[in-house]
C-alpha cells in the first residue's frame, strides 16, 4: 500500500512534501524515542509519533522512511516543517492517539513492523 | 590554579524523585568527606533550594554553582549552570510559566523547599517532574540568554536524554558540554558519541551515597561558572581534567 | 480483556503481579513520553511504553494506569521493578515493538484514549466530541436517492434524539438531499453532531440559485415536468427545510454551486 | 421477568448455529453466541420470519394448546379470515366453521361480517380525520410494532380503530353472558391465527390494557383435526352462518383487500417487511404526506401468507377471490347496516381502548454526549471491519457487529476476518 491511499484511508493531513506520497510502505513503526527508531525501524516503514523536533525528519530520512505521522493533532513548528520540504519527507497528521492509529494501520493494513 | 573536583549535578529534596535525606547540610557533608569543591545544585525545574544549599556551603570551601535541570517538550534534561541566583531564579520564572500540571506527592513524592537547617519552608506546587512546554532549541538558548552554561544532562541514557529522545545532537545547537552518566566511563563515551563538545562526568545524584560517584576535573582559578567555561573551552589555561588528561 | 489474556498474545514476561493478571483491561495508551502520559492518562489505562526506568512506574501510577507493558523487550530497572511492587501495577514485558503491541491489542478489541486533555487543545477537544460524517451524493443517480438521509436518521435515533427532532432533521435532510440529485453533478453531504446541535452541511457543484429569495418562496421550482412527474421537485424543498430546522445559511453562486448548513439545536428543542 | 412478551422461542437443544435466522430479521434482533441463536427482546417485532428461516425447527411460535378450552365454560372459535383460503374450493366457510364447532367449541364466529363492519367505521373516521395522514392500519400487530420500535414519530399516525377480532370478542362475550347467565370471565374466546404475533397482541396488546380474547390456535395445529371433523358436517346446518358471511370482510385475509371497501381517495395496500420498511422510510422522511391510508402486513400476500398457515401463500390469495366470487354465485352479499355501523361508531363501539406509545430502541447510552462518542467508536470500529456482512461473528452484519462491541456484547476478536489477519501476521513474524 502506498502513503497515499494510507493517507485517503485514514483521512491524514498532510502537512509537507505532497508530491512524495506515491511510496510504498513496508510496515509501520511506533515510537517517540528518536535513538529507537534509529536503531530498529526500517526503510520504508511509516513511523507514528508524537515528537515534532526537527530532528524527526533527520532520522526519516537517514532510515528511508515513507512518511512520518504526527499522533494527538500535534503541529510541528516552522523549523521542522521547513526542514520537512527540503529533505521531502511527508510529515502527516492525525488527531488519534498513538496506540489507536497504531491499531488501525495494523488491522486495516496488516503492515508488517 | 589549581584542580577542582565537580559534581555539576546533583539534585536535594525539592526534587520529587529524590530523598528526603538530599538537605542541604548532608548534601555538603557528604561531598565534603567526597572532596567535592564544586557543586552544580540542579533540581529539576526549580531553583528554589539553591540560596538554602550556598548557606549550608558557607562554612566549607565548597562551591555551589546555582543550577537547574530543565525538561524541554522533547522531553530532553538539559542543566542550567549559572554564578548568579537572581540569573537562575529569572530562568525559573520562565520555566515555572512553562510547566503545566500540579505535583501528586503521592506518586511523585514531596517536593520541599527548605532553609540551610533542612527545615521545610513551603512545599512547591507545581509538577517539577513534568515537561516544559519549551522546545529543546528554546530552553538552550533561555539558559544561555541567563548567562548560564547549558550541558545535555546524561547523554548515555536511553529515557530523557538528548540522544536518547532525539537520536543525536541536533546541528547547532549550542551547549557548551555534554554530561555522561557513572554508568558509563568518560572513555567509553567518547568512542561511542566522539563528540566535539567536552564531556563533564557527573552523578545526577538523588541520594547522598550517590554523591561524586561521577565527577569531572577542572584546572582552574577558582570554582565559578565563569572559570568553568573558560576550560570548557581551554581558554588562558584553564581546561578539563578528564580522560587523557586527568 | 484480561491482563492474561494480553500476557499470552504478547508472549510476554511477567516481571510482577503476577497475582494481579485476572484483572480487566479496556483502555490502552502508547507512548514513549511521560509528559505525554500524563497529560493524556486515563484511570483505567493500559500503558504500554518503551521508557522503562522508575518514572514510567511513577506516571503510570499517578494517572492510575492497570498495567504497564514495556515494549522492544524493555525491563524496569531496580528502583521501578520495587515501586510497581509497591504500587501493585502489574508490568509485563513483550519483545514485540510498540507497534505490534498496539495492532495487537486495539484488533482484539481494546479502545484507545478518545478525549484529548490539556486546556491548549480546547478546540480539539469540542472536534473529539462531536460525530462527524461525511457522505457523497451523486447527481441525477435517483436509483440511489434519499440514502443519506436514511442513514442519517438511523444514527440519530441510535443516540437517541427525541423522535420529533429525528423526524425534522430527516425531512430537512431528505429535501437537501434530492435538491443535490436534482440540480448538481455532486455534493457532498456531512453531518456533524453534538450534543447541543444537530449541523448538516449540503455543499454541491451545480448550477447555484440565481435568486435565494425567490426559491424560499412556498411552491417555486424550477424542477423539470419530468421530475414532476416522478414525484420530485414540488417546490417545497428550500422553504421546507428552513421549516424543519432552527438555522438555514444559504450560500450560492450561479455556475459554481450551493452550500446549506441546516443547524437544529437539541437541547431547546428537547424542552419545547 | 422480561419486559416483553413474545410468541417466538429460541430451542436451544435444537439450534446448530447456522445462522439463516440472523439474516433474515428485518430489526437485527437475533445474535448467535456460542453456537446458540437468541433474541435481543426489545427489538423482536414478532414477525416470524425467523420460524419460516430455521431448518432445524429450532425457533417455535408459541400459540396455546387445545387443551386451555377447558379453562371455560363455553368456549367461541374466532377464526381469522384467513383461515377461509386453507381449504379446497368447495369448502366454503360455513362448513368450516362447522367443522370448528366438532373440535370442540361451543361455537364458532364469523369475522368476515366483523370486518366488513370496521370496513365501514374506518371508513368514517377518515371522513372527519384532518390531522397528519398517511394513516396506518393497526390490523397486524408486527406493522405495529415495527412502528413502536423503529419509528417511534410516526406512531400517532397509527389508526385508532379496534381490530375486528377485539371487537367481535367484546361484543360475543357480552352477548353470550347475557344468553347463558354466565360471568364474561366464563366465556372463553379463542383466535385461530394464520401467525404467531397475534398472540402477542392477546398477551401483550401493543396498546397495553387487555384483550378481549383469550387465547389463540395455530391454524396449522388445529388443520389435520379440522379437516376429520368437516368431514362429517351436514352443509344445511350452517347455511345460516354463511348467509350473513360478509364478502368485503373476507377480503381483510389478503392485502389490499381492507382498502378495497374503503371509498378513499388515494390508499396504498403492502405486504412483506422490506417492502413496508421503505414505504416507512418515506413516510419518515416526509414523503407520501398525501395518502390518506396505508394498509401493510408483514407476511407477504397479507394474513393468508402467515407462517402458521398451511396452503401456498399464491393459492391462498387467489381463493379469497373465489371465495368471493362463489359467494356471489350462491347469492349471498351479507353486508353490515351501515346506518348500524354510524350509530356504533358515534357511540366509540370501535375506539381502540387506548393510545399505543412508541417504544424506541434503548439509544447507545442514556446521555447523549457519551451516545454521541459511542456512536463515533462505532463509525471507527465499522471502518476497521471487512464490510462484508458475514455474520460468522454472530451478528447479522459488519455495522451491528461494531455496536455489538461498542455496547460490549462482542469482542472484537469474534470477526473471523480480523482473526485471520492476525494469525497471518504471526505466521509471518
Amino acid at each position: 500500500m502506498k502513503v497515499k491511499e494510507i493517507v485517503d484511508k485514514f483521512d491524514f493531513k498532510v502537512l509537507t512534501a505532497p508530491d512524495r506520497l506515491d511510496v510504498e510502505v513496508s510496515g509501520g513503526y511506533a515510537s517517540d524515542l528518536l535513538s529507537d527508531v534509529m536503531a530498529n525501524s526500517r526503510p520504508g516503514n511509516i513511523w507514528i509519533t508524537l515528537q515534532t523536533h526537527q530532528n524527526i525528519i533527520a532520522v526519516a530520512k537517514l532510515r528511508s522512511l515513507a512518511a512520518i505521522v504526527l499522533v494527538n493533532n500535534r503541529t510541528p513548528d516552522a523549523e521542522t516543517l521547513k526542514s520537512a520540504e527540503a529533505e521531502h519527507v511527508p510529515l502527516l497528521s492525525t488527531g488519534d492517539p498513538a496506540f489507536k492509529i497504531s491499531g488501525k494501520l495494523y488491522v486495516r493494513l496488516g503492515l508488517k513492523d | 590554579m589549581k584542580a577542582f573536583r565537580a559534581d555539576l549535578h546533583i539534585h536535594t529534596c525539592l526534587s520529587p524523585c529524590a530523598e528526603l535525606e538530599m538537605s542541604p547540610r548532608g548534601i555538603i557533608r557528604t561531598a565534603s568527606e567526597k572532596e567535592i569543591d564544586i557543586l552544580g545544585v540542579c533540581d529539576h525545574n526549580s531553583a528554589e533550594n539553591v540560596s538554602a544549599m550556598r548557606d549550608a556551603a558557607r562554612p566549607f570551601r565548597i562551591s555551589v554553582l546555582a543550577g537547574m535541570e530543565v525538561t524541554s517538550q522533547e522531553e530532553v534534561h538539559v542543566l542550567g549552570l549559572f554564578d548568579s541566583l537572581d540569573s537562575a531564579l529569572g530562568l525559573q520564572e520562565i520555566v515555572y510559566a512553562h510547566l503545566p500540571g500540579e505535583n501528586d506527592e503521592d506518586a511523585f513524592g514531596l517536593q520541599p523547599v527548605v532553609n540551610e537547617q533542612g527545615e521545610v519552608l513551603r512545599f512547591n506546587e507545581k509538577l517539577l517532574i513534568g515537561a516544559t512546554t519549551l522546545a529543546l532549541e528554546e530552553v538552550v538558548s533561555l539558559i544561555r540568554s541567563h548567562g548560564g552554561l547549558a550541558i545535555a544532562s546524561h547523554i548515555d541514557r536511553e529515557g530523557f536524554s538528548i540522544i536518547g529522545q532525539l537520536g543525536f545532537i541536533p546541528d547547532g545547537l549550542p551547549l557548551d558540554a555534554l554530561e555522561t552518566s557513572p554508568a558509563m566511563p568518560v572513555e567509553t563515551a567518547r568512542q561511542k558519541f566522539g563528540s566535539r563538545l567536552p564531556l563533564t562526568p557527573a552523578s545526577d545524584a538523588h541520594r547522598l551515597e550517590e554523591i561524586g560517584r561521577a565527577s569531572t576535573s577542572f584546572w582552574l582559578v577558582e570554582g565559578t561558572v565563569a572559570e568553568i567555561r573558560k576550560a570548557l573551552v581551554r581558554q588562558d589555561g584553564r581546561k578539563v581534567m578528564n580522560g587523557e588528561e586527568a | 480483556m484480561k491482563l492474561r489474556d494480553i500476557r499470552q498474545m504478547l508472549e510476554a514476561e511477567i516481571i510482577s503481579g503476577e497475582e494481579l493478571l485476572d484483572v480487566e483491561i479496556e483502555r490502552a495508551g502508547a507512548s514513549d513520553l511521560m509528559s505525554d502520559v500524563l497529560a493524556f492518562g486515563k484511570p483505567g489505562l493500559l500503558l504500554i511504553t518503551g521508557l522503562s526506568n522508575a518514572q514510567s512506574v511513577r506516571t503510570a501510577s499517578i494517572i492510575g494506569a492497570k498495567a504497564i507493558v514495556y515494549v522492544r523487550g524493555k525491563k524496569p530497572d531496580k528502583e521501578g521493578a520495587e515501586l510497581a511492587v509497591q504500587k501493585k501495577i502489574p508490568i509485563l514485558s513483550t519483545k514485540f515493538l510498540m507497534y505490534r503491541t498496539c495492532g495487537l491489542l486495539f484488533s482484539s478489541g481494546l479502545h484507545g484514549i478518545t478525549d484529548l486533555p490539556g486546556s491548549e487543545r480546547a478546540i480539539g477537544r469540542s472536534e473529539e466530541s462531536a460525530f462527524v460524517q461525511e457522505f457523497g451524493i451523486v447527481g441525477g443517480d435517483f436509483s440511489r436517492a434519499g440514502t443519506v438521509s436514511l442513514k442519517i436518521m438511523e444514527m440519530l435515533k441510535e443516540v437517541g434524539i427525541d423522535p420529533a427532532v429525528v423526524s425534522r432533521a430527516s425531512i430537512a435532510a431528505y429535501e437537501a438531499e434530492m435538491n443535490v440529485v436534482m440540480y448538481a453533478r455532486k455534493g457532498t453531504f456531512t453531518l456533524s453532531l453534538t450534543p447541543a446541535a444537530i449541523q448538516m452541511i449540503v455543499a454541491d457543484e451545480g448550477a447555484g440559485i440565481p435568486d435565494v429569495e425567490l426559491a424560499m418562496q412556498e411552491g417555486y421550482s424550477t424542477a423539470t415536468e419530468e421530475m414532476r412527474e416522478m414525484g420530485f421537485g414540488a417546490g417545497m424543498g428550500l422553504p421546507n427545510i428552513k421549516r424543519n430546522s432552527d438555522r438555514l445559511e444559504i450560500h450560492s453562486e450561479v455556475g459554481k454551486g450551493t452550500r446549506l448548513a441546516i443547524s437544529i439545536d437539541l437541547k431547546q428543542s428537547k424542552s419545547v | 421477568m422480561s419486559q416483553y412478551y413474545h410468541s417466538i422461542r429460541f430451542d436451544a437443544a435444537k439450534c446448530d448455529g447456522r445462522m439463516k435466522c440472523l439474516r433474515v430479521c428485518p430489526t437485527q434482533a437475533i445474535r448467535v453466541r456460542g453456537g446458540k441463536a437468541r433474541m435481543i427482546e426489545e427489538r423482536c417485532i414478532d414477525c416470524g420470519e425467523c420460524i419460516n428461516a430455521c431448518p432445524k425447527g429450532a425457533i417455535v411460535p408459541l400459540t396455546d394448546p387445545f387443551g386451555e378450552l377447558t379453562r371455560f365454560r363455553h368456549t367461541v372459535a374466532i377464526p381469522s379470515p384467513a383461515l377461509y383460503t386453507q381449504f379446497g374450493r368447495e369448502i366454503l366457510p360455513d362448513k368450516i366453521l362447522a367443522g370448528l364447532k366438532k373440535l370442540g367449541f361451543d361455537d364458532a364466529f364469523d369475522l368476515a361480517s366483523t370486518c366488513g363492519e370496521v370496513s365501514f367505521a374506518i371508513q368514517e373516521y377518515l371522513r372527519e380525520y384532518k390531522g397528519p395522514r398517511p394513516l396506518i392500519s393497526n390490523a397486524c400487530p408486527t406493522v405495529v410494532r415495527l412502528l413502536q420500535v423503529k419509528y417511534p414519530d410516526l406512531v400517532d399516525l397509527i389508526l385508532p380503530i379496534n381490530t375486528p377480532r377485539e371487537i367481535a370478542a367484546k361484543d360475543i362475550k357480552q352477548k353470550k353472558s347475557k344468553q347463558f347467565g354466565l360471568a364474561e370471565k366464563e366465556i372463553g374466546a379463542f383466535y385461530i391465527t394464520p401467525c404467531p404475533v397475534k398472540m402477542i397482541s392477546i398477551k401483550q396488546p401493543a396498546e397495553k390494557g387487555k384483550s378481549h380474547l383469550d387465547g389463540a390456535l395455530s391454524i396449522s395445529n388445529i388443520y389435520g383435526p379440522l379437516r376429520s371433523a368437516m368431514e362429517s358436517v351436514e352443509r344445511e346446518s350452517y347455511r345460516k352462518a354463511l348467509e350473513s358471511i360478509c364478502i368485503l370482510g373476507i377480503g381483510w385475509a389478503m392485502v389490499g383487500g381492507m382498502s378495497r371497501t374503503l371509498r378513499l381517495r388515494s390508499s396504498l395496500a403492502v405486504s412483506g417487511l422490506p417492502e413496508i420498511i421503505r414505504v416507512f422510510d418515506d413516510i419518515a422522511r416526509g414523503k407520501l404526506r398525501d395518502i390518506d391510508f396505508i394498509e401493510a402486513y408483514s407476511c407477504g400476500q397479507g394474513c393468508c401468507g402467515g407462517s402458521l398457515t398451511v396452503e401456498n401463500v399464491y393459492s391462498s390469495h387467489n381463493k379469497i377471490l373465489k371465495l368471493i366470487e362463489a359467494l356471489e354465485f350462491e347469492k349471498i352479499k351479507a353486508c353490515p347496516d351501515i346506518r348500524e355501523v354510524r350509530r356504533l361508531y358515534a357511540e366509540n363501539y370501535f375506539s381502540l381502548e387506548r393510545k399505543i406509545e412508541p417504544r424506541p430502541l434503548t439509544p447507545l447510552d442514556p446521555d447523549l454526549s457519551q451516545a454521541i462518542r459511542k456512536r463515533k467508536e462505532k463509525a471507527e470500529i465499522y471502518e476497521s471491519l471487512p464490510k462484508i456482512d458475514c455474520g460468522a461473528c454472530g451478528s447479522p452484519d459488519c455495522l451491528t457487529f461494531a455496536e455489538d462491541v461498542v455496547m460490549d456484547q462482542a469482542r472484537f476478536e469474534e470477526c473471523v476476518l480480523i482473526r485471520i489477519k492476525h494469525y497471518e501476521s504471526q505466521r509471518n513474524r
